[in-house]
């Protein structure tokens, strides 16, 4: 836990920089859109992820000033990513590893719940039973 | 020294092999716990009762443990916990896995009723008939929420997922009556969702088995359900054959393998059919049932989308029916003790 | 140590109690001393609320039919009982209260970072509690405080209005979290180094990165669960392809870390109190302050372990696994250094010592069973059932109630300037402890017998440990009786408690009692750790 | 607020409390993104389960649009990037000027957005139980929809919050509130506005290019 009480901000974002980095966004914006028009297969989703990610690195580091602040300003950010990752990878490994029958859309036997919806809950009593 | 722990801790008996195996396991941990908490009370006593305060000014020196001594505390316990881990993990694959010459059985759950049915078999609400020393795999599918198979004796539960298949599977090991519970809460009755396991000696499962196929036991055990039509004929594939007839699947689909309107039922299972916009398919029930319900999902290369989709008109035992007399088409004859499919490969090795 | 009765002490003339007494300057205050002290009351009547359906469900128990209340409505008791108890007693209890009161003060700040935002966040969890009211009038939610779907889903009892009850109220635990992790980072006072502050600063610490992460995700189920159940996106509608095990992940994500929320205040509490009747430092003071910190990051990584039999891939299970048995180390390190903390110290037999002992084999039985209960092939048997019931009223009623009881007598001359009846309180607490024994110590053997969660009616053979259940369970109700009396008459009658009743070295004490507004005369300057008692030990009631 | 920069009692100096409300700030930024955390979670599960469903979806949403409302956002943080510069420089004009061109940006992306929903309500592109699109009927394609809509309903809640505290904070600019001394406030406020940003620029390739 760096300390990073009461120093003063060392540094500051110029307009020009803010500029630059306006029209960088701009341009990787484009990119990542003509990138998207011919299928790549998979590697059109990790292209897309990558340049989504320098927007947001850019978009972090300089318009929110990470750049200029050290501490636990930038750990706040990075924790929050890390358990958004963690959330991500623990959900999609679950699926992947169930038995397979457990994941949707292998089994359309199932049909809507028409009748679930209708359930009463408060029945009297069980079907048979005393 | 089993019984005795047994009966001190309230388990109920070991009736399945699994039972026996994660009791053990269940005894060390307990132990175990039991011994560290007493442990630590009684240390907490004695230190009390040896360094009470004996005058209000008294003195206490600065003391700070040397840093083997925390590092034992923590690595101590990590040692039992990780040792507890790894022989409950290694137990658990072992009951995700189910051997492959286990007997098939669907489980239905549905609020507040449990409904089993053999494939070639009869259909039973409330009472799973299994010989004993046999493997058993359930299938188990909700009609609505999701419910928990939950048969203590046995140390088995899984929860039942609706829409889904969930699998687990059980080896009873002396025949007797052992109590199905519903573990995960699924509204009013919740509380009343029971059933029972009746364990025969293989011998007379067979014959009950067989009884039951020639139809002649027609009184069905547990009570009937109110809203559902029980199906009476034994045989599943020869209901699944009526209502072929009856919807008329026949007139397109042939099964003795001539060229027809769809493609023909025998040995379509398992088969890996050529689709129209290329790709392929391998017939399985989730395919077979598919193409019941949404017929233009997904066309055999050489055959028109004419086919009417079944939603709404077939209910879901219906389906399966129909699903189990496509499985009996084969060319090769039909072993009638063994299920063969679906094929399990174990899921490590996937 | 029960106060030398012969010295009359002088009541300070101004403290935060009377600097105004309009009804408008409470509702108003910016002070975290009487938003603390709001809280406290807030989370009482919870407790009392949620109490009485805990008593209501024991005695349903009492026959395996209907005893005396239909199922619904057996299944809309438990699920108050869930919802109340742990989102309106358990998480604000010591955080929202004693944190509140006591951070500022022990870190030498006049206020919290945010006072405004401290006063909206208790109106935030009154406007949460009186839509949960008004849900529990309008018959209330009959799907346990899990609100699994698709029951929560397709249930046609009144989810929506709990759903958003809960969803306001973990506003305030993210606005309380936010608060108290600027106020330590920014708001230390001179020569308040990290490695100086009490410890209930860490636990506190710890908890609010717990409150701040995971409530988000609480917030956005709450919603789903909300819209599904109004409108039908097909989330979870495993008819549309949805799965119903996603929900239980993003519950889960949330559900794990708060119970940690639960249980690291009252740690930090423990940490304080047995310093104190041990009047000696704490016993690896490090070692303690890092586990609270390792206690808030891994706990994210251990939910799965309440999904081993819901569907889960062996994968998620084998990981989950394990790291469900990192998370215990944390806690050993700290049962560790209060044991330790009791060697070669000085203890008095006070009634927070009573409560640490309570507490000590409540948190070591209770985590054992919790690791007991996460090693993957036992869950299989005691998922769902009673034992499962048992291991985590063992860590919050035994645990974190009995923090939250040490830490309200521990605080009680600070906070409002009297001593309690110390005989009472004795009596109190052996009456709390073996009634929180004969309650639940029967339902871990009713697990082991396989007796499943909300059960309305079971079968016979478990009637007899269900009946002494509810005997224990009446102790325990009237134990909880006599702390409230006693405390009552405590407030107008007790003696005067002066500066330092208990002669302890933390920080708290140091300002009179009842502090004044701005909790110091003059501003402290730290020049050692809390709770160094070597040197003279210092005679109480110095003024 | 006085303009130069009010010390609230509590605080030691402005340093403390400027560090303070930024990490109360980047805290509460940190619920926001572990609140869309959820549905990203989701949206990788289904995508996982329903490959086919997801990309057939998202070729039939109108990446065009999408790419010139991530222009507009991202000009919208440039404008409030500007307004803060603007606010430390004690220039009131033009820092209320750049603070309305933010605000203009969020309307501009509310609007384009409401058309792309105006067209899904059209052609029955709708979540769950109303979904009756007919061009996919692939396994899974309502689910497609209703992440759709989740995500960038949730997304356009906290843009119109957003474009609330830019106008707040332009009207308070307007009243000449903000100079060398006391300009916090506009960075708070621009800090949410970059978070909004943030999450867009995150939805925009997973929802339309992929």
């Amino acid at each position: 836990m760096a300390d990073s009480t009461a120093h003063a901000d060392h540094g500051e974002l110029s307009p020009a920089r803010s500029a630059l980095i306006y029209v960088g966004l701009l341009a990787l914006t484009v990119a990542t859109y003509l990138f998207s028009r011919h299928n790549l297969g998979t590697w059109s989703v990790v292209i897309a992820l990558v340049i989504a990610i320098a927007k947001a690195s850019l978009v972090a580091l300089f318009f929110m000033q990470l750049w200029y602040h050290r501490g636990s300003v930038r750990l706040a950010l990075a924790t929050a990513v890390l358990w958004l990752f963690l959330l991500t990878f623990f959900v999609v490994a679950d699926v992947k590893s169930r038995y397979p029958l457990t994941n949707p859309n292998t089994n359309p036997l199932w049909e809507p719940p028409a009748a679930a919806q209708g359930h009463s809950p408060p029945q009297p009593s069980p079907s048979g039973r005393p | 020294m089993n019984e005795l722990l047994r009966n001190v801790l309230f388990l109920p008996e070991q009736a399945s092999t699994f039972a026996r195996k994660v009791d053990s396991l269940h005894y060390f941990v307990i132990i175990t716990t039991m011994i560290a908490s007493t442990v630590v009370g009684l240390t907490a006593l004695a230190f009390f009762v040896r360094f009470r305060r004996r005058s209000e000014t008294q003195v206490t020196p600065l003391l700070n443990p040397p840093w083997w001594l925390e590092a034992m505390f923590v690595l101590v316990p990590l040692g039992f916990f990780l040792a507890w881990f790894a022989r409950g993990y290694s137990d658990f694959v072992e009951l995700k896995t189910p051997p492959k010459d286990s007997m098939d059985v669907y489980v239905q759950a549905k609020q507040w009723m449990w409904k089993f049915s053999y494939p070639d078999g009869p259909n039973a609400i409330g009472v799973l008939r299994v010989p004993a020393n046999r493997p058993v795999r359930l299938m188990m599918t909700s009609r609505d929420v999701i419910h928990s198979f939950f048969v203590p004796s046995f140390r088995v539960k899984q929860d039942v997922v609706p829409g889904r298949y969930t699998e687990t599977w059980f080896e009873a090991i002396e025949p007797g009556r052992y109590q199905i519970l519903c573990a995960e809460y699924c509204g009013t009755n919740h509380s009343l969702m029971r059933g029972e396991v009746i364990v025969l000696r293989p011998e007379e499962f067979d014959s009950w088995l067989a009884d039951q196929r020639r139809g002649r036991a027609l009184q069905q055990d547990g009570a009937p359900t109110t809203d559902e039509d029980v199906a009476s004929v034994a045989d599943l594939v020869r209901q699944g054959e009526k209502i072929a007839v009856q919807q008329g699947c026949l007139k397109c689909h042939s099964v003795d393998g001539s060229p027809h309107i769809g493609p023909t039922w025998l040995d379509l299972y398992l088969r890996r059919e050529q689709l129209e916009g290329g790709g392929t398919v391998v017939a399985d029930e989730g395919y077979l049932t598919e193409s019941m319900m949404d017929p233009r999902a997904k066309i055999v290369r050489g055959f028109n989308p004419v086919m009417p989709t079944f939603k709404g008109k077939l209910a879901g035992p219906e389906v399966a029916a129909i699903v189990e007399y496509v499985k009996s088409l084969r060319s090769v004859p039909v072993e009638q003790a063994r299920s063969r499919r679906p094929v399990y490969e174990p899921i490590r090795r996937r | 140590m029960s106060p030398s009765e012969g010295v009359d002490i002088a009541f300070p003339a101004h403290h935060y109690l009377n600097e105004g007494t309009t009804v408008r300057s409470w509702l108003l205050t910016r002070d975290h001393k009487r938003i603390g002290v709001m809280f406290l009351v807030a989370v009482i009547l919870a407790l009392l609320l949620g109490g009485t359906f805990a008593l209501l469900l024991r005695f349903e128990h009492l026959t395996p039919g209907p005893t005396y209340v239909s199922a619904v409505t057996y299944n809309r008791l438990f699920t108050l009982h869930g919802v109340i108890m742990v989102w309106f007693f358990l998480i604000p209890a010591i955080p929202s209260v004693f944190g509140n009161f006591f951070i500022p003060i022990m870190i030498g700040a006049k206020d919290v970072a945010f006072p405004r935002l401290n006063l909206a966040s208790l109106y935030i969890y009154m406007f949460g509690a009186a839509l949960t009211t008004w849900a529990m009038i309008h018959g209330g939610a009959d799907t346990g405080w899990t609100f699994y779907t698709p029951y929560s889903t397709t249930t046609t009892t009144t989810v929506a209005p709990m759903l958003l009850g809960i969803f306001i109220l973990g506003f305030s635990t993210i606005v309380t979290g936010i608060n108290f992790i600027v106020t330590i980072h920014t708001m230390r006072g001179p020569g308040l180094s990290w490695m100086r502050l009490p410890l209930f600063v860490w636990a506190i610490y710890g908890t609010s990165i717990i409150q701040v992460l995971a409530t988000p995700v609480l917030g956005l189920v709450m919603l789903l669960v909300g819209v599904e159940h109004l409108f039908g996106f097909g989330l979870f509608d495993p008819a549309r392809g949805g799965d119903p095990i996603l929900f239980q992940h993003l519950f889960w994500f949330y559900s794990h870390p708060a119970v940690y929320i639960m249980i690291l205040p009252a740690m930090g509490v423990i940490s304080e109190t047995v310093a104190a009747a041990a009047r000696k430092n704490v016993f690896g003071y490090r070692a303690v302050a890092y586990s609270s910190l390792g206690i808030a990051f891994v706990g994210f990584f251990t939910w799965g372990h309440h999904m081993f039999v819901a569907g889960q891939g062996t994968f998620d299970a084998g990981a989950f696994g394990v790291l469900s048995m990192f998370v215990g180390i944390f806690t050993a390190i700290k049962v560790f250094t209060w044991v330790g903390t009791l060697y070669r110290g000085a203890i008095r037999f006070t009634t927070p010592f009573a409560y640490i002992c309570g507490f000590l084999f409540f948190l070591v039985f209770g985590g054992m069973t919790g690791i007991a209960v996460a090693t993957v092939s036992l869950d299989v048997h005691w998922h769902d059932t009673y034992f499962v019931v048992a291991h985590f009223h063992f860590i919050m009623v035994g645990a974190a109630m009995m923090g939250f009881l040490a830490a309200l007598h521990y605080w009680f001359p600070k906070m409002f300037g009297r001593t309690y009846h110390e005989g009472w309180g004795l009596v109190s607490a052996t009456l709390i402890i073996l009634g929180f024994n004969a309650t639940f110590i029967p339902q871990f053997l009713l697990g082991n017998m396989g007796m499943p969660r909300r059960y309305y009616d079971y079968p016979a053979r478990f009637q007899s440990l269900h009946v002494a259940s509810t005997a224990g369970s009446t102790l325990l109700f009237f134990g909880f009786m006599i702390i409230f009396i006693y405390l009552a008459l405590a407030l107008k009658y007790g003696r005067a408690a002066g500066r330092n009743p208990w002669g302890s070295r933390g920080f708290e004490w140091e300002t009179p009692s009842p502090p004044p507004l701005h909790n110091f005369e003059k501003l402290p300057v730290f020049t050692h750790g809390p709770h160094e008692y070597q040197g003279t030990a210092e005679v109480p009631h110095a003024a | 607020m006085q303009p130069e920069g009010h010390v609230q009692e509590h605080f030691a100096n402005i340093d403390v409390q400027r560090q303070a409300a930024r990490l109360g700030m980047w805290a509460f930024l940190g619920t926001e993104i572990l609140l869309f955390a959820g549905l990203f979670a989701a949206y990788a599960e289904y995508r996982a389960l329903f490959h086919e469903a997801f990309v057939l979806g998202a070729r039939h949403l109108d990446a065009r649009l999408a790419t010139v409302e991530t222009a507009v956002l991202i000009t919208g943080s440039f404008a409030v990037v500007m307004a803060h510069h603007y606010a430390k420089t004690s220039k009131a004009g033009m820092t209320c000027l750049s603070l309305v061109v933010a605000a203009a940006t969020g309307l501009a992306f509310l609007m384009l957005h409401g058309i792309e929903y105006w067209h899904h309500f059209e052609e029955g592109a709708l979540p769950g139980k109303y979904y009756s699109f007919p061009e996919i009927q692939t396994a899974g394609a309502s689910m497609f929809f209703t992440l759709y809509f989740l995500m960038t309903g949730l997304h356009s809640l906290h843009v119109m919050a957003g474009v609330g505290v830019l106008a707040w904070l332009a009207w308070r600019a307007s009243m000449g509130a903000f100079s060398h001394g006391n300009y916090n406030v506009v960075e708070m406020g621009g800090l949410y506005w970059h978070l909004v940003d943030l999450i867009w620029i995150f939805l925009f390739p997973l929802l339309y290019l992929v």
